[in-house]
């Protein structure tokens, strides 16, 4: 074995060029994918559920024959969301496993900073997880973002509050990273749409539990119109807080905390929160169909894992199969990306079609606002 | 078996080393390190890059830490600063990296005096809190000073040029970073056996008496801070290379305790301690994954669900377990390893 | 005059917690020399323990408390025999990174045996809103006050006059003197991780119920830190003011600076206090051992 | 060494050929048989490093604190083999240590100092003692709300042999109780000790670097050297032995006078029993 | 007025309200072992802590050569001619022998850390030089055979003896020894004694001598000093102070009779 690394070292060096076969990963009956996920930690909520998606994905292409005859096998490596460990996973998953594409970069920050380092490579890597737009813009020719940006998330909820309660006092309580300014960019560009009158608007620093004093100021204020900024755990005690000190603001949160987990811990006060996603609720007719399919491949136990980064993970899981599918026997990272450029939308009925183009790589999915129903822990589409 | 060399002149007592067999075996560490990117692949490299990185921080809190006795949990603080004053001096400001490295190593030194100076008076755990406490007070005005800092955002950082030679591929970062460790591990040997390195261990062994000796424990202890904090800011710096990207993200709260966990690992005190650390650390999470690959598809069966629990489960039952049973550190196992050989086959 | 009132009201609430969490630390410090960085965890596991309870019996409040807190004093032994006894005559850097290894152990355990979800704990009567005045609070966050006060108590009475407290001390102030005199330190080192576990075990269920139940809920023990330092790492009754300097600061910086602030607050006010007395506000002086 | 079958019968402590080692390596203690009548005085005298202090820890249960361990040999005590016995149980039978330089808890006061000797007593007995101590040191029971820490010197030693005296001790070992004290304190402690050897017929093993006063109390003395016993007798014919006076007493060459200081030579010839 | 070598003036030291030392003269003269005598908390440590730096003084003078310490930081008086030695232990015991002795030359060593760092030019010249004068103390003490081992492993005596041979590589003018023969044998006393007596002989080095062992303060003292209550009883040649009433009820004692107890706090700001 070490021999065999020190000649492929030695080519190495007479051939710089020749170090990652471009169908690497690729044998007769098998191939290799890889993604780097938070598996461990608080952060495993979402890199569980996305796993889960990827496997879902597989597991369909593989009893339908595989592609091209080919059975596609998945090495997840858990970065527990540190951005160290993703850079050092992504080294391993290419230079170890050898595996032919990416279905995940880890969150955003981690993605972010593995960037460089997936681009250099040239790999096909998907990103479904946390879409900044440093990530797209400019496109990167092998990385292909899944799903819509924060920015754009956040525009379009805060133009649907100010249409529904116009005239309202805004309050915005924001996390201290890239996060919490996409949502800020977001409501700002809505600011010049639309009328909003930001009474309040805090940062609290990452891991902060305890939101009595924000909540105070936001009582303080008048507040009627408050977006929640936090991931999952900020924004249940946000409204906890705000059911203590027995105020009703309407109240706004975004797609990382959009998990029926996150309703049944607030509890009843949590009836009536908007959010705003790009995937189906699981309740409606889609997220129904789109449980069926995965209770066909998954565990039981899996299932009850399931939630909307599933259904990122498998949609932008299915757009990597299809384009590797039309390669046929030209199963290159070349062909791969340029069928994932050029082919046609892939639909997978749990969001908006998924198309790349030339000079796009963000495939820029449509969202929708919702409301959470707190008696079927769900949320419904507003419009 | 050795039977020692005779020192003949005062002179060659103040030699590192005047053993034969010991310049040989330096020799060949040498230049295994010098060979090994032709053995190891791309993986197994930024691997060791990594080790040397940590080592070189490691050696950096064992200056504060092993020598002068100062806990410390918030040497990632001067990780991040030297990360940072790198990042910004050259991307920003297109400094030439050499000078954005010595940055790296000044500003922390400098910081470091403002953390040292309220520290004087503390010891023990009182004064690993108030380090860990500025280590966050840090990491919140990085954020808050985003003008310069990019907040949250962090700066993408490239391969260096430095006096004309590209470190642009991995294999050329490693040489780097191997070439800073072993400047290191120079500088740091030679550290201990000055004057200043006596002064330090002797601050730890007995404050009063070392005071009564003429050594002013004040600055010497703000010392130990600027060269410790010196070398964590320059590991930052390379860190963030490797990273290709600093933020804040990028120096969590664990890597204070992972740095100190190198030390008592490695043998608290000792340079070579806080080098097999290093190794021993950073290797031990590629150790838990392989044995999980070896348990075969079982066990990969199992990794979207539980295995990466077991994994950190295993991980701190490594370290508990290597605490009770070496407690020493891997420079104890080192010297036992070694009385065995040299005695061997004649024990007692 | 309410939103102040207010402020301090939170600010005690969740400084209570701080509080308990910080008299474990200080609880084990004293009578061993060990930082337990393992407590924040143990204190979430406790509080998962609770969960689990809660969920079987319908959240009835007497069950999950009786039923948490001998968890919670198993639980301390189990891990100060298994993990902790035996490191006892070692260096206390290497018995406080075992702590450490702890506390990385605990925090997969929680996400193995329970989930990486944030959950609600389900007991309605802690949950239950009370009107006192201004103020609106809930039942569980009077109840971590007053039982941060009974504990204050109950401690200093404890150490002041049973036998067992001043043996307790003995052993911090000299243990192998104490073992000359028939003190058996395993028991103090045992007595001492069990009333931690309560302590922190309490502060974790209740702050749980408050707010809510997920694997990030051991950050309370980073918390801590700063409150047991202002204290002093002796003192336990100073670390539970401590706990409550920190609390009520935080929020009045939340409430009047800004939220960013809030969190290294506590830091900072730790580091101006030392610069002052370097032992902590009620700490005595070279009890360090170090 | 007398070894009749009556003479170990009221033998209160007897350590036969004991070997101990420290860290499986270092050997402490090699081959040392001692005896302690019951109502007698024993004295073991001998330099730094030579083993007494190991001696004691291994007879109150505490060496395995410092990983030492008894390789061979046995003690017995009160015809009870207490080689391997706790710590908590050999105090319960009786066999207190005063350690070498008073140890007292420093932050407690002289009356929860007290409380702590009798640790293993009932609150009754506990209170029935101290009134005992206070009868035997009345300056105890005014300072007995005083911090320890901050007693003086020859009261600190009051206190921790009052202490020790609390557990009833059948047998009080005292491990350098003059060390680092005035001659006028060392003094009182020997007028102690001999009252209680009087009034209250205690037995008494007296580890002392100070040979001088401790012959005059004893009435059986071992000297040990480099982890020996290299010299036993009944005192009094130990302090007439020439090297007992040259090199533990100070006396020059069987002269009644002590030597004095500034007539010592450089390089002279070391005297040792062995090794 | 004469200059002294080592003068204090009327030296005064509180902690809190209580005097430890209080209001105390005495001096040394080149040549001279002087001996501070007193019963356990008399202040005599403190007094030592005073004249070594350790602790600032409260009010009164302490002078070397001449020269007022009042404004000399502690860790300066090293250079000024002031060594001492501690009452427990107070060695760096993770280092060798030759690492403690040249801990005590440390501020005749004048390497920067540039310099250290590389190991070049004054470095590697001052690391040679001062072995040397280590070398000369490790004969002069008789510790050849231990030089290199680790001091913490050594026997209580020699660790005394690397002790004193630490305070000889400070080169001090005078010495002082906090009870360095306590808990010494008579032997091992003696030793000592010949060279405490070697190092005013041969190296002209004053000494001030703090020792409860009477036999050896009164053959090689030149004048005793004694103390209680932080004051001074009396003072003057051995004989003296011995047949002193004051000192024999506060310290000597006749021989008999249970120990009058000081009632000052003992050693709050000693060297522990």
């Amino acid at each position: 074995m070490k021999l065999m690394n020190a000649l492929a070292a030695l080519t190495l060096l007479t051939a710089p060029g020749a170090l990652y076969a471009a169908d690497q990963g690729v044998t007769d009956n098998e191939i290799l994918l890889g993604e780097v996920e938070p598996l461990t930690g608080p952060p495993a909520l979402l890199g569980v559920a996305h796993n889960l998606g990827v496997r879902l994905a597989l597991a369909e292409v593989n009893a339908n024959g595989g592609i091209g005859g080919r059975q596609v096998k998945l090495v997840a490596e858990d970065d527990g969301y540190v951005t160290s460990r993703t850079i050092q996973s992504v080294r391993k998953l290419v230079g170890v496993d050898k595996v032919f594409a990416l279905t995940a970069l880890s969150g955003s920050g981690q993605a972010l900073a593995a960037m460089p380092v997936v681009k250099g490579i040239g790999i096909p890597a998907m990103v479904p997880i946390g879409p900044l737009p440093p990530l797209y813009e400019p496109p990167n020719n092998n990385i292909f973002v899944v799903g819509q940006s924060y920015t754009e998330g956040m525009r379009q909820l805060a133009l649907y509050l100010a249409k529904t309660y116009p005239g309202k006092k805004w309050g915005v309580i924001l996390q201290d990273d890239d996060y919490g300014k996409s949502l800020a960019t977001g409501l700002a560009e809505a600011g010049k749409e639309a009328q909003i009158d930001v009474v309040y608007e805090t940062k609290y620093a990452r891991g902060q539990k305890d939101f009595a004093s924000e909540m105070l100021r936001v009582k303080d204020a008048g507040v009627e119109v408050l977006i929640a900024g936090g991931i999952i755990s900020e924004n249940i005690a946000m409204v906890k807080e705000a059911e203590k000190l027995g105020i009703d603001p309407v109240i706004a949160t975004f797609w990382p905390g959009r998990v029926p987990e996150v309703l049944k811990a607030i509890g009843p006060a949590s009836d009536g929160i908007y959010s705003v996603d790009y995937v189906v609720p699981l309740q409606s007719e889609a997220g129904k169909a789109f449980l069926e399919l995965a209770s066909k491949y998954l565990t039981e136990d899996e299932v009850k894992r399931v939630n909307r980064y599933t259904m990122t993970g498998y949609s932008s899981t299915v757009a990597l199969l299809d384009a590797m599918k039309n390669c046929a026997e030209d199963l290159t990272w070349a062909c791969t990306i340029e069928k994932m450029q050029n082919d046609a939308a892939v639909d997978t009925g749990v969001m908006s079609p998924i198309k790349f183009g030339p000079d796009n790589r963000f495939s820029n999915s449509k969202v929708t606002v919702m409301r959470a129903d707190y008696d079927t822990l769900s949320y419904v589409p507003v419009d | 078996m050795r039977s020692g060399y005779y020192k003949e002149t005062i002179a060659r007592h103040v030699d590192l080393t005047d053993a034969l067999s010991q310049r040989v075996w330096i020799a060949i560490a040498l230049a295994a390190l010098a060979l090994a990117p032709l053995y190891f692949d791309y993986y197994g490299l930024s691997l060791i890059t990594l080790m040397a990185i940590t080592a070189v921080g490691a050696m950096g809190l064992n200056v504060l830490t092993g020598w002068t006795g100062l806990i410390s949990l918030g040497q990632t603080a001067f990780m991040v600063l030297g990360a940072y004053s790198y990042a910004i001096s050259t991307e920003s400001w297109g400094w030439p990296p050499l000078a954005g490295l010595a940055l790296a190593g000044i500003v922390p030194a400098l910081a470091s005096v403002v953390v040292g100076i309220p520290s004087l008076r503390l010891t023990g755990l009182y004064l690993a809190i108030t380090t860990m406490a500025s280590a966050f007070i840090v990491n919140h005005l990085v954020l808050e000073f985003d003008g310069l800092t990019n907040g949250s955002s962090g700066i993408f950082v490239n391969r260096p040029t430095i006096l004309g030679f590209a470190f642009d591929t991995d294999q050329k970062f490693y040489y780097l970073c191997i070439g800073v460790a072993l400047l290191t591990v120079l500088a740091c040997l030679n550290l201990r056996r000055s004057r200043i390195g006596r002064a330090l261990v002797a601050i730890r062994d007995n404050d009063n008496a070392a005071r009564v000796m003429g050594i002013d424990l004040r600055s010497y202890k703000i010392y130990a801070f600027m060269t410790s904090s010196f070398i964590v800011g320059i590991s930052g710096a390379l860190y963030g290379i490797f990273l290709s990207f600093v933020t804040v993200d990028g120096f969590p709260f664990l890597l204070a305790i992972e740095a100190l966990a190198i030390l008592i690992v490695g043998g608290i005190g000792s340079i070579a301690g806080a080098i097999l650390g290093a190794i021993f650390l950073v290797g031990l999470p590629e150790v838990t994954s392989m044995i999980f690959s070896l348990l075969g598809d079982g066990a990969q069966g199992l990794l979207s669900t539980s295995a990466h629990e077991i994994k950190g489960l295993l991980y701190g039952l490594v370290i508990i377990l290597f605490l009770r049973l070496q407690p020493h550190g891997l420079m104890g196992l080192w010297q036992d390893a070694r009385r065995v050989w040299t005695l061997w086959p004649l024990r007692y | 005059m309410s939103y102040l009132v207010n402020l301090l009201a939170s600010g005690l609430a969740v400084g209570a917690v701080y509080g308990l969490i910080a008299m474990s630390f200080a609880i084990i410090y004293k009578s061993t020399g060990l930082l337990n960085f393992a407590q924040g965890e143990m204190a979430m596991i406790t509080a998962y323990v609770a969960w689990s309870i809660s969920t079987s019996v319908d959240g009835n409040p007497f069950i999950v408390a009786a039923g948490s807190i001998l968890f919670a004093i198993v639980f301390a032994l189990a891990v100060e025999r298994i993990a902790i006894r035996p490191m006892m005559n070692e260096p206390i850097l290497s018995q406080i990174m075992v702590t450490i290894g702890l506390s990385v152990i605990f925090r997969s355990l929680v996400i193995l045996v329970w989930d990486g979800l944030p959950h609600g704990m389900g007991i309605p009567a802690g949950d239950a809103l009370v009107t006192l005045g201004d103020v609106r609070v809930r039942v569980a966050q009077i109840g971590v006050i007053l039982f941060l006060f009974a504990a204050i108590v109950a401690m200093w009475a404890f150490f002041r006059y049973s036998r067992f407290g001043v043996a307790m001390r003995a052993v911090a102030s000299d243990d192998g003197t104490a073992q000359l005199m028939g003190v058996n330190s395993g028991k103090v080192q045992m007595a001492a991780w069990g009333a931690a576990a309560v302590l922190s075990g309490v502060a974790g269920v209740l702050f749980a119920i408050g707010a809510e139940l997920s694997p990030s809920l051991y950050a309370l023990g980073l918390k801590a830190f700063p409150a047991t330092i202002l204290g002093g790492l002796d003192a336990i009754i100073g670390s539970a003011v401590g706990g409550l300097v920190v609390g009520i600061t935080e929020n009045l910086v939340g409430g009047y600076l800004s939220s960013g602030l809030k969190e290294v607050a506590g830091f900072v006010i730790i580091i101006l206090i030392l610069m002052i007395r370097p032992y902590g506000l009620f700490g005595e002086k070279r009890i360090e051992r170090l | 060494m007398p070894d009749t079958a009556a003479q170990i019968a009221a033998t209160l402590l007897e350590l036969r050929n004991v070997q101990i080692v420290y860290d499986n390596a270092v050997e402490a203690v090699r081959d040392v048989s001692l005896s302690v009548p019951e109502g007698s005085v024993v004295a073991l005298l001998g330099s730094n490093g030579a083993g007494k202090s190991t001696l004691l820890k291994a007879v109150t249960g505490s060496l395995h604190r410092e990983e030492g361990e008894i390789e061979k040999g046995t003690i017995h005590y009160g015809g009870r083999d207490i080689g391997h016995a706790r710590t908590e149980d050999i105090v319960r039978a009786g066999l207190i240590l005063v350690p070498e330089g008073r140890r007292l808890f420093a932050n407690l006061t002289v009356d929860e100092n007290l409380t702590m000797g009798a640790h293993l007593k009932d609150t009754a007995r506990m209170k029935f003692q101290r009134d005992a101590v206070f009868d035997l040191f009345p300056k105890l029971k005014d300072r007995r709300h005083q911090i320890s820490g901050y007693l003086s010197g020859g009261e600190q030693q009051m206190v921790a042999v009052g202490r020790a005296l609390m557990a009833e001790p059948r047998l009080l070992a005292l491990d350098e109780p003059s060390l680092g004290l005035a001659p006028l304190i060392i003094d009182g402690i020997y007028d102690t000790i001999a009252r209680m050897r009087r009034e209250l017929n205690m037995t008494i093993l007296l580890v002392e670097q100070n040979a001088t006063q401790a012959m005059e109390i004893a009435d059986y003395v071992y000297i040990m050297e480099n982890g020996r016993v290299v010299l036993d007798g009944p005192a009094e014919k130990t302090r007439s032995n020439l090297d007992v006076q040259e090199y533990y007493l100070g006396f020059s060459g069987g002269g009644e006078h002590r030597k004095s200081f500034r007539d010592i030579k450089h390089y002279k010839r070391r005297k040792r029993w062995l090794s | 007025m004469t200059r002294h070598l080592l003068q204090l003036e009327n030296v005064t030291k509180k902690f809190g309200g209580i005097s430890a030392v209080n209001g105390v003269s005495l001096h040394v003269d080149k040549g001279e072992i002087v001996s501070i005598i007193g019963p356990n908390g008399a202040g005599k440590t403190t007094l030592f802590n005073l004249i070594s730096g350790v602790l600032p003084v409260s009010s009164g003078q302490i002078s070397i050569e001449g020269q007022d310490l009042a404004r000399v930081p502690g860790h300066r008086y090293a250079q000024l001619g002031i060594g001492r030695t501690f009452q427990n232990l107070a060695l760096f015991k993770h280092g060798t022998v030759v690492d403690n002795l040249l801990v005590g030359c440390h501020w005749r060593m004048k390497t920067s850390v540039l310099e250290a760092a590389f190991h070049f030019g004054r470095a590697r010249r001052e690391e040679i030089a001062f072995r040397h004068t280590v070398e000369k103390i490790i004969d002069f003490l008789e510790i050849e055979h231990i030089r290199d081992k680790t001091v913490g492993t050594l026997p209580y005596g020699l660790q005394k003896r690397v002790e004193l041979g630490r305070a000889l590589a400070t080169s001090p003018k005078v010495l002082l020894l906090d009870e360095i023969v306590a808990g010494m044998n008579q032997e091992e006393t003696e030793d000592i004694a010949r060279f405490i007596l070697d190092t005013r002989d041969d190296l002209g080095v004053s000494i001030l001598l703090i020792e409860h062992d009477m036999h050896l303060v009164m053959d090689i003292s030149d004048r005793v000093h004694a103390l209680n209550f932080g004051s001074t009883i009396t003072e003057g040649l051995p004989h003296e102070v011995q047949s002193h009433a004051g000192v024999i009820e506060a310290y000597l004692g006749h021989g008999s009779g249970e120990g009058p107890a000081a009632a000052a706090p003992i050693q709050t700001g000693a060297v522990a």
